[in-house]
């Protein structure tokens, strides 16, 4: 065995990303443009960013092709980038109620104020393979309604069909921030989603579960600063918002296994209803530097859950149903949904279990695949030790059976 | 001093804290649940003193309070109010019960031991007999591997436990003998104070016999002071000279062992001699 | 001197099971008995002797009434107010009390039994040993059975266990509830042979007996009590003569 | 049009909205000699979200922002836009500060600011038109 | 306004190291820190050189104190500008920078932090007139002006005892700061800073005595 | 007049690691210096490697380093190895330092599970890359008891551990990264390095600084300072050594040997610090 580590490394590393770039960028078939990337693969690009904690679509296209389409790297790569760009500015709180919907369905109720709105989805056609080529599929779709009518909402909608600018829309079309800011620079707690008759804000379930009477009232006077968990480090007892970040950044498969082993859980004899699945764009505001007030600088698209359980406990008041919150960049309801699901899990838990801490330390993919990864670097001179013990065990064992 | 333990107004109310709480509970009212708040008064101005070498029995009906005031002399929760003294810490000049928790975990090395009812929640089962006691030696600074096991042995053959054993899993264990190891455990840096929650309690009559007459004989021999909760009138004669009845978190009447059993005072105390003779 | 001094002792028991209602056991006592007097309480059947032993021993609590008990250190104490934890110091030092039944040490060997109870009266254990060997020996306990469990024993036997316990260290007062009455004769003899040295060594003594004989070979008074209170108080064969109580006691 | 509805417009406009009319502008001397007094910065902007069930805030996740701060004719023109893209961040900047300093090319940004809104207005309606018509519409027994 | 802000901006530039420099200062710190009573320096700006110490490890997630004698205030803006340290009273904060010598009262208050949380401990960066190693404690120089001390340093990073002379801080401040690392690991980490640069570390993990005079 | 484009410019370089971020790192290790072998949090960026990778020890290094620096970084001793060929790449691209092999000419160590066979001077720093940092991790899963028991000084359940490995087994089973107290205060896991290193740590002349960036977390060990394995009195600290091996490339025999198999079942043995070993080879 030739024993030249001094500088053999070191090439190798060269020669070994040499044949990724030489895959990656050359290679026999079309370069693949970002926006095929966006266009194409936009579930993928949503997962990256949702994982990488960064909502910037045309980096998460870029690192999903340079990772040759492995989420899990690319939102590795997203997050290595976060850390070469400064943070500038947190958003003025934006309230979950001005979320625009293009999907909203609840499965808690048959026909929910607002009612259901099923969007872009696949949910409810068949799981085939669809093997038709590609030009019989375009001629179908043209031949189909070229410019489908859209339906009035009979009830919610203004007199002339649309919104107004009265309607405390502007002339882009999007509610203002001062339409959601008060005096004092604090949004408006408490927002009456669809108070306004706005087709694309129908209220929200939760408005009228408490105006039934049939929730645990969560809210308190306080309002504790968010944790910022890319700041501070993550650790059982920090406050739930820190919680809920966590599990907006977490890899998609390790929360849906969380929720799946958890809903398992002996005891547990029913799941939770999910009373809102929306989808849909949020506004992200920052201060005008020269004058103060909230400034809409861009949307994102984000996908959300507010999700309804059973109280069963002993302790807990069994004339009411609590609930669990779920949001995450992008379309992705299986995440937003088991987020939903863990958070109310993890709440009334109330530190029983490790469950808490499993949400808060083993859902992040990064740590995760990192650490697995690792596994792959050398331990010659751990695994030397390690062979050292056991001789020694053997040594000792041998010693005891002569005595 | 005479005491080696001191207990002052002690009080532990679940739920709200305040004055409020505090009116409609208690034996005169039958309950420990305030009609107010809804607060549980678990335990309310209890008090009293344990010599060198005496044992004080507390008993009352489960709820009454008295595991209630183990737990917070114990360390293992924080009372709402009162105060607690042990002659072995400060001179007893220090409230241990406003010790940080750092400060009261360290009592229990060597100060103020518990034997609680079931010996999972004194020992840790898939550590060997002598693992067990080595974790109480190795916190009070034992670190000499022989002398812990000398002193292991010495503490497995006081409380009767088969050397044998000693380097087996306490899970391996009956539940008898099991408590033997918890006891060992408690007595290995000669604790001063010695409580007992239930110490026999769930082990079969002839099994808890013997862990009776074990501790009866550790009792005397060693010259602690110990507080004894138990519910049951026989574990309580074997054991103690004093005792204390609570109800609904009050303590309703103290007196002499042999007083309590044959001239008890308060009718609940009556009730509870005339169950347990009857 | 007096050892015990009672004044005024009443005692009520209040059934809190049976309606409250209340039972007078004793209505006023008055009693002393002095340093190596032998004072012999009797009565008919629940006429409340043994009510009045066990007030002094506080194994009752005293309704009303003191009970001063002058120990070795000279100082009156009112044991019917005394704090439990030092009455409970007492009966180790000062306070010996042998009642007809053996209080029960259940799975401890007859030796360890009076050997422990010296030990609790201060004595150094090797001592309390050779003492308790003594005083068995002298009870005429059987050396096979010292090391057997006192549930063995027979009545008798553990009459007399019971009195060596109670005597191994002897205390100032020594308080005795009918303690030969399981006996034979000839053990009956040993047991009052010894009570009689420990009233010549100065013990003070207040007794329950059932037999007249005991009393008049024992006691140097007799008080007599008819429904909780005192209705005779003198030497043993004067009271005995005037006393109706000849009738109920068998001879 | 206040000055935070011109800069959402601003942040709004395409590139291709924003680039000719800076460009031209500029080269005209319309704008003086303007003075990058920030240069474009890419940057992150953590979304804070404001939660239904305990009206709790928490930090969604990082938006990649681009911002930037110019000086023309004596008037700051600032401007943050979505994604990564120093080019239009410069330009929606300019256009703020002609705009804030009352240059005749006011008009022009004005202008601008008014399609860009009428686009917005015209997508979003499309977009709902496409969307309403999944709307599932239970008939209620009355 | 104006004014105001072009005087400030000088004072900020005096204080805002570039990245360079606080990073070789910030090695220097690593280095006294670790090796209590040995004595390094840092670079000497333009303003005091404590300040300059500070500036190089505050930003925004810093809420830092400056202590300031009368005519010194800019100094305490100029930090806050240059870092956008929040301000916070001394005892809340997680740095403080003493560029006047603190009242032993005032160390008192500080905040230790607790065993489960020894981070937030405060760090005191103290201006002192001078700083000297000491082989052995010798008798007090009369003719110094101010205070002058001898602290005998042991401890981790202390191979036995080291001594260091210090002028400009009053003993009463060092006996406060040995009571306030008492109860380790809660405690106060401090660097006494020279006008020259010259800079000590005391972290709270060394004992200190004082040699000279009595108390 | 300049375009649009010429205006916006290019913006500057860009780092892996922000002038921010170091701020905090360095504000880390100070405290980290000041409560030997406390785990200080810190805000843990993500790095341009995996996580396990050494991104703790990467931050660390990169609040660290300067122009001024010459700096060696290893992985098993090894400067040539992957993963030590990686970082140095990371590091001396970005701050432009020099890198150095030489242990004794390098003022920085970046290291993954070895200290260097040359003893470290005062003007030098090692900075140990920790994958996991807890060692309370053997006897507690809960990561708020595992802190109470650091605060509370409970190790308690750590000698158990000891005990019964010893009971069970004859011997201290524990190998590489064994615990060690820290200036008889603070138990940690000295990452991976051997027994054989841990000596090395105890009244060292250098400082160590521990990087845990998946665990966010940093820790030290100041020049100076007791670092004691977790010991009985009576049950003397073992380090590896195999009687009669031999590096067979300098003849080492002091020097930490790795194993080298052949597929006959016959073993070499070579030293795991491959600079120590070829000085050593120079000399003879």
């Amino acid at each position: 065995m030739g024993y030249s580590g001094a500088s053999g490394g070191h090439e190798a590393v060269l020669a070994a990303e040499k044949l990724v770039e030489r895959r990656r960028y050359g290679g026999a078939s079309a370069w693949l443009g970002i926006d095929q990337i966006t266009g194409r693969l936009g579930l993928a690009v949503d997962r990256v960013m949702g994982e990488g904690g960064l909502w910037a679509p045309e980096l998460a296209a870029r690192a999903l092709r340079q990772a040759e389409g492995d989420v899990q790297e690319a939102a590795q790569l997203i997050r290595a980038h976060r850390s070469t760009v400064p943070r500038v500015a947190y958003s003025e709180p934006v309230h979950a109620d001005e979320l625009r919907i293009s999907r909203r369905i609840s499965p808690a109720f048959r026909n929910p104020p607002g009612s259901q709105l099923l969007g872009r989805t696949l949910d409810y056609v068949g799981r085939l393979l669809d093997l038709m080529p590609e030009d019989q599929a375009r001629a179908r779709l043209q031949a189909a309604d070229p410019s489908p009518e859209p339906v009035p909402a009979a009830h919610d909608l203004t007199a002339n069909g649309h919104p107004t600018a009265n309607d405390h829309v502007t002339a882009n079309g999007h509610p203002t921030a001062n339409d959601h800011v008060t005096g004092n620079g604090h949004e408006a707690g408490g927002h009456d989603g669809g108070a306004h008759g706005d087709p694309r804000r129908p209220p929200r379930l939760l408005r009228l579960l408490r105006s039934m009477g049939m929730v645990v009232d969560r809210r308190t006077e306080g309002d504790p600063e968010p944790y910022d968990i890319t700041r501070a480090p993550i650790r059982p007892g920090v406050p739930r918002s820190a919680r809920l970040t966590a599990m907006a950044r977490a890899e998609t498969g390790a929360l849906v296994h969380l929720w799946y082993a958890n809903t398992f859980q002996p005891g547990r004899h029913n799941h939770e209803f999910p009373g809102e699945v929306r989808h849909g764009a949020l506004p992200v505001r920052v201060r005008h530097p020269l004058t103060g007030a909230p400034v809409t600088v861009t949307e994102v698209r984000v996908t959300e859950v507010e999700t309804i359980d059973d109280l069963d406990r002993a302790e807990e008041d069994r004339s009411r149903l609590d609930l669990g919150y779920g949001m995450c960049f992008g379309h992705n309801e299986r995440k937003a949904i088991a987020m939903a699901g863990l958070d109310l899990l993890v709440h009334r838990d109330a530190g029983r279990t490790g469950v808490e801490q499993e949400v808060l330390l083993t859902l992040d993919g990064i740590e995760a695949s990192g650490f697995l990864e690792h596994l792959k670097l050398p331990h010659y001179v751990d695994f030397r030790s390690v062979l050292d013990r056991k001789r020694a065990v053997r040594a000792a064992m041998e010693e005891a059976v002569a005595r | 001093m005479s005491w080696a333990l001191k207990v002052d107004g002690l009080g532990r109310v679940y739920g709200e804290q305040g004055p409020r709480s505090l009116p409609g509970t208690g034996p005169e009212h039958g309950t420990s649940v305030s009609p107010a708040t809804g607060a549980v008064v678990a335990a309310w101005d209890v008090g009293f003193e344990v010599a060198p070498g005496e044992a004080l029995g507390i008993v009352g009906e489960s709820g009454s309070g008295k595991s209630t005031v183990m737990r917070c002399v114990a360390g293992d929760e924080r009372p709402s109010r009162g105060s607690a003294y042990l002659s072995a810490y400060d001179d007893g000049r220090t409230d241990v019960l406003a010790l940080d928790d750092g400060a009261r975990r360290r009592l229990r090395i060597d100060r103020v031991a518990v034997v609680y009812q079931d010996p999972a929640a004194g020992l840790d089962l898939d550590t060997s007999a002598g693992g067990n006691i080595a974790e109480r030696l190795t916190a009070a600074g034992g670190r000499h591997f022989g002398r812990i096991r000398e002193r292991a042995a010495e503490l497995l053959e006081l409380t009767e436990v088969p050397l044998s054993r000693m380097d087996d899993p306490v899970r391996t264990f009956s539940g008898g003998m099991r408590q033997r190891v918890q006891i060992a455990k408690a007595l290995a840096n000669r604790p001063p104070v010695l409580l007992l929650d239930e110490p026999t309690t769930g082990l079969d009559a002839s099994v808890a016999a013997g862990v009776l007459d074990l501790l009866r004989n550790l009792l005397e021999r060693l010259g602690v002071a110990a507080v004894v909760v138990s519910h049951d009138f026989g574990v309580i004669e074997m054991l103690t000279r004093r005792v204390m009845v609570m109800q609904h978190g009050r303590v309703v009447e103290t007196g002499l062992t042999d007083q309590l059993l044959e001239d008890p005072q308060h009718p609940y105390s009556q009730r509870l001699v005339a169950a347990a003779r009857g | 001197m007096n050892v015990l001094e009672i004044r005024g002792l009443v005692k009520t028991f209040t059934l809190h099971t049976i309606d409250g209602r209340t039972v007078g056991a004793l209505h006023g006592v008055d009693l002393d008995v002095a340093r190596g007097e032998h004072v012999a309480l009797a009565g008919s059947s629940g006429a409340g002797k043994s009510s009045l032993l066990r007030c002094v021993y506080r194994t009752y609590v005293p309704t009303a009434g003191r009970i001063l008990l002058r120990t070795s250190e000279g100082t009156p104490v009112d044991l019917a107010a005394l704090p439990d934890s030092e009455v409970a110091d007492l009966r180790g030092r000062e306070l010996g009390y042998v009642s007809q039944f053996l209080r029960a040490e259940p799975r401890r060997a007859v030796l360890d039994v009076v050997a422990r109870a010296g030990a609790a009266r201060g004595m150094d254990p090797e001592a309390a040993r050779d003492s308790a060997a003594t005083a068995l020996r002298r009870l005429g306990i059987d050396e096979r059975l010292w090391a057997m469990h006192t549930t063995v024993l027979s009545g008798g036997q553990k009459q007399r266990v019971n009195l060596a316990a109670g005597t191994i260290s002897p205390p100032r007062l020594l308080l005795l509830d009918e303690p030969v009455s399981a006996l034979d004769p000839v053990n009956r003899e040993a047991v009052l042979a010894m009570i009689a040295d420990l009233t010549d060594a100065g013990v003070a003594v207040l007794s329950v007996f059932h037999d007249l004989d005991a009393i008049e070979r024992l006691a140097t008074r007799v008080v007599v009590l008819e429904e909780g209170r005192v209705a005779a108080d003198g030497p043993p064969a004067a009271v005995l003569r005037d006393s109706e109580l000849n009738l109920e006691v068998a001879r | 049009m206040t000055r935070e509805e011109r800069a959402e417009l601003l942040a709004a406009a395409t590139p291709d909205e924003l680039l000719p009319l800076a460009e031209r502008l500029l080269q005209s001397g319309d704008l003086g000699e303007p003075t990058v007094l920030h240069p474009p910065e890419v940057g992150m902007v953590m979304l804070t979200v404001r939660e239904p069930v305990a009206e709790e805030r928490f930090h969604l996740g990082e938006v990649l922002v681009t911002s930037c701060t110019v000086e023309v004719a004596g008037a700051a023109g600032w401007s943050m836009r979505g994604g990564d893209d120093r080019v239009a961040a410069l330009a929606a900047a300019l256009l703020d500060a002609a705009a804030a300093a009352g240059l005749p090319a006011a008009r022009d940004v004005h202008a601008l600011c008014a399609a860009v809104a009428e686009r917005r207005a015209r997508e979003d309606a499309a977009e709902w038109a496409e969307v309403s018509t999944t709307r599932v519409a239970f008939e209620e027994l009355t | 306004m104006t004014t105001t802000t072009v005087t400030g901006a000088a004072y900020v530039r005096a204080v805002t190291p570039t990245a360079e420099r606080a990073q070789a200062d910030f090695r220097v710190l690593l280095h006294v820190l670790s090796r209590p009573g040995l004595l390094d320096a840092v670079h000497p700006g333009n303003g005091p050189a404590a300040l300059t110490v500070a500036a190089g490890l505050a930003d925004v997630e810093v809420p830092t104190a400056v202590l300031t004698g009368p005519g010194e205030e800019h100094w305490a803006r100029a930090l806050h500008l240059a870092t956008s340290a929040p301000a916070a009273p001394p005892e809340t904060a997680r740095m403080v920078v003493a560029l006047r010598p603190p009242a032993a009262a005032e160390i008192t208050a500080l905040t230790r932090g607790d065993a489960l949380h020894p981070e937030f401990g405060t760090r005191l960066i103290a201006a002192v007139s001078a700083l000297s190693q000491e082989n052995e404690a010798e008798p007090r120089d009369e003719h110094m002006e101010g205070p002058e001390v001898v602290l005998a340093l042991s401890g981790p990073g202390v191979p036995g005892t080291r001594r260091i002379r210090v002028s400009g801080l009053d003993r009463a401040v060092f006996n406060a700061l040995a009571a306030a690392n008492a109860d380790f690991p809660a405690g106060i980490d401090t660097f006494l800073v020279a006008a020259d640069g010259t800079v000590a570390g005391l972290p709270r993990s060394t004992r200190i005595e004082i040699e000279n005079g009595d108390d | 007049m300049r375009t649009v484009t010429e205006l916006a410019g290019t913006g500057g370089p860009r780092g892996i690691f922000d002038e921010l971020s170091k701020r905090e790192v360095r504000r880390a290790a100070l405290t980290a210096v000041a409560v030997p072998g406390y785990q200080v949090p810190f805000g843990s960026r993500e790095m341009p490697v995996a996580r396990g990778w050494g991104s703790g020890g990467l931050q660390v290094t990169l609040a660290l380093v300067g122009p001024g620096d010459r700096l060696k970084v290893i992985d098993q001793g090894e400067d040539g190895g992957v993963n030590a060929a990686n970082l140095r790449r990371l590091v001396v691209g970005h701050v432009g330092c020099e890198e150095e092999t030489d242990t004794r000419r390098a003022t920085l160590i970046q290291s993954r599970h070895r200290i260097p066979e040359t003893p470290l001077r005062a003007d030098q720093t090692l900075v140990l890359q920790v994958p996991v940092p807890e060692p309370l991790r053997a006897v507690e899963h809960d990561v708020r008891e595992q802190r109470r028991m650091h605060a509370q000084e409970d190790y308690a359940r750590m000698w158990v551990g000891l005990y019964e490995d010893l009971v069970r087994n004859g011997v201290v089973t524990k190998s590489a990264g064994y615990p060690c107290m820290v200036n008889g205060r603070y138990l940690i896991s000295p990452t991976p390095i051997p027994r054989f290193d841990v000596p090395k740590l105890d009244q060292a002349e250098h400082l160590t600084l521990f990087g845990a960036g998946r665990e966010k977390r940093i820790y030290a060990v100041p020049p100076h300072t007791r670092v004691e394995p977790l010991v009985f009195e009576d049950v003397p600290f073992e380090v590896e050594h195999t009687p009669g091996a031999a590096c067979r490339h300098c003849g080492a025999t002091a020097s930490y040997l790795v194993e080298v198999p052949s597929m006959d079942g016959a073993v070499a043995w070579v030293c795991s610090d491959t600079d120590f070993c070829t000085r050593n080879r120079e000399v003879r």
